[in-house]
């Protein structure tokens, strides 16, 4: 069916949205438009049978996504996809049964019964579907913290989940060759059980570190649940789209754990992979949350910032980062941002310390700030700059009698609406030697890396 | 609440504890501020200044009598104030160490001593730290004045007449005025290698782009070194150290030293044998000339000349920066007493844990803590 | 349609989907995720045969089923989508 | 061949004309170089280098007698010269519009004056030019003296004890000298700003990252002006030049001149009432003091306070830096006497193009084109 | 056929492969192999017939390929293209014609003789593919220098080139219309030579600056007519393969014009865009040829090399270009090039006016070189990176008596194997007001713009 | 094949080599061109079937044509492309 290309060509183009904010929303217009055709499509091509059901199980299905949609908490976003995931998977298992119980309907009726190639195809889709639906529910529950998120490890889960996808594989072929209803419905019964337990299996031993990995994982496998139910029923919109979420999303699982140092194998494997768990948000000191970004969220925030106020501390100089930095405030100036430094009175290790690197770096005097003159403006400002200062941005100077710090002025950046902190480790204090609540903050940001290759990453992205 | 301000009486000293920006502000505190006439000629500053700034102009006598607070950069001689209301508190640098008799006169004029040399190294304490602020100025006063009495120019420059090559710098103690050293060479183009005993320095020497050049065969001191102090080293490491610095030193145009050990004289790093390895025209700079000197043979605001090496060094470098210095200095004056302003009493009441450690003499007796031990 | 055309198509959308998330700017990420989601439940089109057509009444009700999960999907995804994108909408400059 | 080094003897000049460096490179083309002892003390070379380099050492009459060259800064005395050889070489700068009797003196004595001040200003002469090698090191000197002076810092210093803004520096006249000023000046740290009347230079002062402040109204002389010089500007444009510096020279710190115009006096830039207008402490440093000056009331090497306005400059700024400025000096008389070496006749034979320019007197009568206009 | 669609997925990976330098040869490889399948195929499914003569023609063409490719000169890349792409061209025309002498062998007989759309085709197919081949002998000859290189216009050429067109498509429809040998003969010759016509009218209008682009498209154009050929055959291969070179080449050619600031339309379209030629090589003065380069060139040719020596002026200064040219070199030593900075007694305006602004970037002074003690090592030079220098490296101080800076001592950058020159036109002199002879130097690239901007560019590229 | 699924393979090999060349490197965009010419001589399958077919001797002959144009275009075309690509080859460090 050309509409089903169609269809396919707008989901493709969709994704290809998303290579720029600017055209993200078209993108995803593109998206909703190709649904409408393949829906349309196939219930013109079905004789608009049954459009009341239809009909209504739509209007109940769509109001209950919409609804979520609209209510849900930005910060729940990540939840929400993994749920989401566990429909699709479901909705692949069921559909594989409707072709298992009416292959008619799908044209899969041949003088023998459905051919042994699409009940491979059939037992596939419902398979993956299984595994897709069990592990998002999982997901589902790690993230929004039904479940506690530390891996869960079984004894001996590597046998365990090795015998099972082994024997999912074996009741395939045997529901391939076997023919007629009784000697098929128990083998996909089990393999659909198994399917099932094994997505459970392969998602509790793996940590809340890496489950965004999962999320996306997950994200591919509900494609080539898709794209397995595609080849079933010879339907070109479901293969092009099943390929393209599920390569799409294998992809950006190795992206993700690239970016966070994982590797992609045992992230894949699932299970197989949480002996070297850990890393992450999984290691902070007294194992508060942060959030740590790249270089690439950094440039994409400084880009769509009105206002950014540069801390820079000693960090900045150890690291000499200084040219870089100033590099990448003559890109966002050239943007229409506007760049401050803002510079403590102590920043540094000697009396001006900053002043001459920056000096040395040309940055004009006018946009260099005195703690005074420039603690106001954090409100206003769309991003707090850090680079290499802790100390001088520590609240518990403000707060905590206790702290060595305590009586100092500090920046309040906790006014900022977007804080990035660029420091090595989350290990490393400043010359104080103290922690530093910024870190945790909600809108903070930790860019973990030496100061002037982050910035230099920075810049590059900026472009 | 009254507060003097004297001109300074020490030969060579520019500074005025005072400038218009601070008597503005002690004003602002409810504050009066009496300034002797003639106090900011040195630092640039005329009596009218200071008179719109609201300050009482007057003579010595004048200024002084009934004063709850005299300010000074160095401590006047207690007989000068002898009009002020007892127990009157004198906030100034005192030298304890060195001038020991001077504290006691103090405290048998029962006047309350408060010494800005021994603000504790905290980090509230920064703002009103003199020691910090003045060796900043010195370090940098301490380059330019090198680079004006060497008779080369410090960067490189590659010309048609041919090159200048750059002048090597080697900078010796790395603290505040260490560092701003550091940093002043390196903007002027030297090529700058810097040395010290602490090993939190050698990050710090990095952070200006110079190079460190350590001891590495006998440990020194581990981090920071408690509250930023060094303190006399082991005979082998000091050994060492001069090995290093022979190897070093013969390579060098100019060398500025910072070295101190508080309560102790500087300790001694450069000898007149390694003087004679320079090269003729090469210039030394001792920024703790003061204090004993790092160098055989400087003196105090003397330029002494020796194998050809011109050794300079003024007893007070930061003077020499006499209008910058002072807006500092009275800025970490005005610090000190307004972190302490009890709005109710109308006068600073000063917490133990700095106020302890600053206060010199009081009801008539040396109180200090340090004293005692060295006394 | 025959297999090697079935197989042509997904291989070919394989690499498709490769280099189109290589695209993707990091920051959209997660949309990315998220609309990937929204058109994998482009399996409604299998809900909507079993829900269409005659044959068997438990395929037919699977397929509803289907369809209403599918649903949730399709409207909650882009809907998601469309909020996140919002976020990123340029300033006016 | 003999070429004759003598000590300088104008007061106050401590550099020499040649370098062991050079010594050796004439020694090298195969001429005999005789110094005199003790000439290089000033820029701390010693008899024994010289020695080393194979020079043969003396008095000055021994020096001089029978040689063929002498080479000197500044012109000697043609009574010195009496045993040389007749309508011997002299190489130096001669002053030829300020010390006219010299010239005259030398004409009368028979020797043949080539004045290194007259080099022409074409590229292949560049390497010969001591004009561009001593204003370079002047105008880093100037600066580095000028801080010297002043009683702040240059670089903004954010401190705990309050922030020490940076100077602002004022430099007039675009030249080699006044580019290395702003150079130096912005090296350490200064806001600076620059002005000339050859619009080429606005290009030039931002290249130092340095701010143009131009005469907008009248135009100035275009393009690089020819062979670089500027000449006497209009009423109109001086007038225009003088509302431009009172606006801006009452917000500097430091006003560096070296405005020049080749064989008159230095134009004159600031006066006494624009100086006035100025902050108490800054500093201003006249580079073209020795040519009258550009500032009203400077004196050359006298340092002048007028409304609390420390006025510098020195009559030989470069000899400051006796070390550099010799080794310029001496590598720019060695490359002009090597571009015309001649191997056979074993000396040097001057083309017309560099000959006539820089030759003064020949044959006992003053022959310098550049002489008979202004004589 | 699954053969076919393996072999096109290593022609995808082929492509693939130059995506990065390391990779690329592996990239041609898979393009062999895939070759190689795609023709053993053929051979098998048919039978292995006619060996002999296919082997005879295979030999004949694959010797005179691999002479040509081996004795061909590098400088004459282009024309070489230009010439294979005719061969493909006139290939797909001669299998077009074979199809419609012999459908029966190509499946296409059906009842009703060849079906309509299997005619418009390879309708399509014989034009597009005669359209590359007399388009690129034009280009071959123009790129050869054995046909001006100058746009020849005809007068009324817009109406020509649409009149023919037109005809063309009018043709394709009569010709599937029709029936039976006689009827569809005169149809398709009089299609044949029409587009063998607009194929030159097409091309002869462009003008030699534009030719690499031509080649391009004309890359892409033979890959359109390899696809639709690949329609009539049914054959998997050819259609990815054409779609593959048909929707690179076009999109490569977008590239080149948007690099080369040309509208990508007025290509495509051939004759129509020569209103607004030149540019490019065109504009030397006095017309002397140079070679003009990109970023990414310099970028690339920086990294390969082991031994940069950067010579920096006056441009460098006015440009403030110091940070990120020691950026480029810090990049470039961390790749593990040896990097130099070559300093001229009189670069800049003042004595030491590059010792100024490379301080300030905190370039070692270890790397800074004086002219006496580098020029000798040109000669060992891979690269000489000339930013913003022009007098002090112009040989007519050495060559040329009368030229005002003759005698004064410059760098013998033609000693390096390759030259990058940055300034910012090729109309803008140097202080001393004189042509250089570098610019037009046979290893010399001109990198017009911004010092700047450019040499950030290259630190972009570098990554 | 039916005509959908060659259109559909036609259509995503569009994609693909859309995005294919948005990733290869500039430098290398002249051996992209020697390989993208080499391979679009695909074309010899066609000249291969009408040369190995009987039928039409004209065909024939034209086939044979073809695979002897297409065989230089894909010898010359590989083996340029390599020349090339060894000038780009790295150097050992
Ligand atoms: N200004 C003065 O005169 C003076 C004198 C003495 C002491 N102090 C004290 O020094 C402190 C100054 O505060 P500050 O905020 O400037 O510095 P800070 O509090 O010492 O913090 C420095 C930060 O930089 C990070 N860092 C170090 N090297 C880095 C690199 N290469 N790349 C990226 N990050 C790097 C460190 O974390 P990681 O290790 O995790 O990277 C650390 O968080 C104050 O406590 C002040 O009291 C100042
Ligand atoms: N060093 C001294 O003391 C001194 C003093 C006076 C005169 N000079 C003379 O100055 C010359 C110095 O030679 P040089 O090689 O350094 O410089 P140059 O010969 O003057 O050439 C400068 C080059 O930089 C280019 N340029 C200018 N601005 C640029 C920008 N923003 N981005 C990129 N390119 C830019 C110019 O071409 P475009 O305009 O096309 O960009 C020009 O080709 C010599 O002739 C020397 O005799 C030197
Ligand atoms: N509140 C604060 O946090 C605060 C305030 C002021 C200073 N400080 C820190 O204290 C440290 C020292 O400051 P300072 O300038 O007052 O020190 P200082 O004047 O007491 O000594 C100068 C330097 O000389 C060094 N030195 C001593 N003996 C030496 C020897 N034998 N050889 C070589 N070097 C020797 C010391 O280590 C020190 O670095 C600095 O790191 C400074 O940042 C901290
Ligand atoms: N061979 C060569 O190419 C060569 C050699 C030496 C100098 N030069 C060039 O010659 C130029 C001048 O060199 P210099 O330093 O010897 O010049 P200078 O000493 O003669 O004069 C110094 C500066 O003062 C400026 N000036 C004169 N009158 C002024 C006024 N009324 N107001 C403001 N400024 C005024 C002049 O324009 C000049 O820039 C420079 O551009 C230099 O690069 C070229």
């Amino acid at each position: 069916m050309l509409a089903y290309l169609i269809a396919g060509v707008f989901f493709i183009l969709a994704l290809r949205g998303l290579s720029s904010p600017a055209s993200s929303r078209r993108g995803n217009r593109f998206g909703m438009v190709g649904m409408l055709i393949a829906v349309v499509t196939t219930l013109v091509t079905h004789d608009i049978a049954n459009l009341p059901e239809i009909g209504v199980a739509m209007l109940i299905g769509g109001a209950i996504g919409f609804i979520i949609a609209r209510r849900i908490a930005m910060t729940a976003m990540p939840e929400l996809v993994a749920g989401f995931h566990s429909l699709v998977g479901l909705a692949a298992v069921l559909v594989g049964w409707a072709a298992y119980l009416n292959p008619a309907a799908f044209g899969l009726l041949t003088a023998t019964g459905i051919s042994p190639i699409s009940k491979i195809e059939m037992g596939l889709g419902i398979a993956i579907g299984a595994i897709t639906f069990s592990g998002s529910v999982i997901a589902f529950a790690k993230l929004s913290g039904r479940m506690s998120g530390s891996p869960i490890l079984l004894p001996a889960r590597h046998v365990i989940n090795l015998g099972t996808l082994a024997a999912i594989i074996v009741l395939t072929a045997l529901f391939a060759m076997a023919t007629g209803p009784d000697a098929t419905l128990p083998y996909i019964a089990a393999l659909t059980v198994l399917a099932f337990i094994i997505g459970f299996l392969l998602i509790i031993p793996i940590g809340g570190a890496d489950m965004p990995v999962v999320v996306s994982m997950l994200n591919s496998y509900s494609g080539w649940a898709a794209a397995a139910m595609g080849f079933t029923l010879g339907n070109t919109a479901m293969i092009i789209t099943g390929a393209l979420v599920g390569s799409s999303g294998a992809i950006l699982s190795y992206i993700m754990c690239r970016a966070m140092n994982r590797s992609f194998i045992s992230v894949i494997a699932g299970g197989f992979g949480a002996d070297d768990s850990g890393g992450g948000s999984g290691e902070a000191k007294e194992q508060r949350p942060y959030k740590q970004g790249s270089a690439a969220d950094a440039a994409f925030m400084l880009e769509q910032a009105e206002k950014v106020i540069i801390i820079p501390g000693y960090g900045m100089a150890v690291a000499q980062a200084q040219h870089a930095l100033r590099e990448m405030a003559d890109m966002l100036e050239e943007k229409g941002v506007e760049v401050k430094y803002a510079i403590h009175p102590v920043a540094g290790r000697m009396p001006g310390h900053m002043n001459v690197l920056l000096a040395e770096a040309q940055v004009p005097y006018e946009n260099v700030f005195e703690l005074e003159d420039i603690n106001s403006e954090f409100a206003q400002a769309d991003v707090a700059f850090i680079i290499g200062a802790n100390d001088v941005v520590n609240p518990a100077a403000k707060t905590d009698k206790s702290s060595p710090i305590y009586g100092m002025p500090v920046f309040d950046v906790g006014n900022a609406k977007q804080v990035f902190f660029i420091k090595r480790s989350m290990g490393g204090v400043g010359y104080a030697g103290v922690d530093n609540d910024v870190f945790y903050m909600d809108q903070t940001m930790m860019l973990l890396s030496d100061a002037k290759k982050m910035v230099e990453e920075i810049v590059k992205a900026l472009d | 609440m009254r507060i003097a301000i004297l001109k300074e009486r020490a030969t060579g000293e520019n500074r005025v504890a005072a400038t218009p920006e601070t008597v503005k502000k002690f004003g602002a505190l409810g504050a009066d501020v009496a300034v002797e006439a003639g106090a900011g000629t040195g630092a640039a500053i005329t009596d009218e200044a200071y008179r719109d700034a609201g300050a009482e102009l007057g003579s010595a006598d004048a200024v002084v009598r009934e004063a709850d607070i005299v300010l000074g950069v160095q401590a006047p001689d207690p007989a000068l104030l002898q009009g002020a209301k007892p127990g009157a508190w004198v906030a100034a640098t005192f030298d304890p160490f060195g001038e020991r008799d001077r504290v006691d006169a103090y405290a048998q004029a029962g006047l309350e001593a408060l010494s800005m040399e021994f603000m504790p190294r905290i980090t509230r304490a920064q703002s009103m730290d003199v020691l910090s602020s003045q060796s900043n100025l010195a370090g940098y006063k301490a380059v330019i004045a090198s680079a004006d009495t060497y008779g080369r120019a410090f960067p490189m420059m590659m010309t048609a007449a041919g090159t200048v090559s750059a002048a090597k710098v080697f900078v010796m103690g790395v603290g505040v005025a260490g560092l701003q050293a550091i940093a002043t060479a390196k903007r002027l183009g030297a090529q700058v290698s810097a040395t010290d005993v602490r090993s939190a320095t050698k990050e710090q020497i990095q952070s200006l782009g110079a190079k460190p050049v350590f001891v590495e065969e006998v440990e020194g001191i581990e981090g920071e070194g408690s509250g930023g102090y060094a303190t006399e080293m082991s005979a082998e490491y000091q050994k060492a150290q001069a090995e290093l610095v022979s190897a070093h030193i013969a390579k060098q145009d100019i060398v500025i030293t910072t070295a101190l050990i508080p309560g102790r004289a500087a300790p001694r790093l450069i000898s007149d044998a390694q003087i004679a390895t320079m090269r003729e025209g090469s210039v030394i700079y001792d920024l703790a000339v003061a204090q004993g000197g790092n160098v055989e043979g400087s003196k105090p605001d003397e330029a002494v000349e020796k194998h050809g090496v011109k050794i300079i060094g003024f007893g007070n470098t930061a003077g020499h920066l006499a209008a910058d210095a002072s807006a500092l200095f009275s800025r970490n004056l005005f610090n000190f007493l307004n972190a302490f302003w009890d709005e109710e009493q109308h006068k600073p009441v000063l917490d133990e844990e700095i106020g302890d450690a600053v206060r010199l003499t009081k009801g008539g007796k040396v109180v200090n803590e340090r004293l005692h031990d060295t006394a | 349609m025959d297999f090697i055309s079935i197989l042509s198509i997904f291989v070919l959308a394989c690499f498709v989907g490769y280099y189109v998330v290589w695209s993707v700017t990091p920051a959209l990420h997660t949309p990315l995720m998220a609309v990937t989601n929204a058109i994998s439940s482009v399996i409604i089109v299998g809900g909507l045969i079993a829900a269409a057509e005659a044959g068997s009444d438990v395929a037919k009700w699977l397929g509803l089923a289907a369809v209403v999960l599918a649903s949730v999907n399709i409207f909650g995804g882009f809907a998601v989508t469309e909020r996140m994108l919002a976020m990123y909408k340029k300033k006016d400059k």
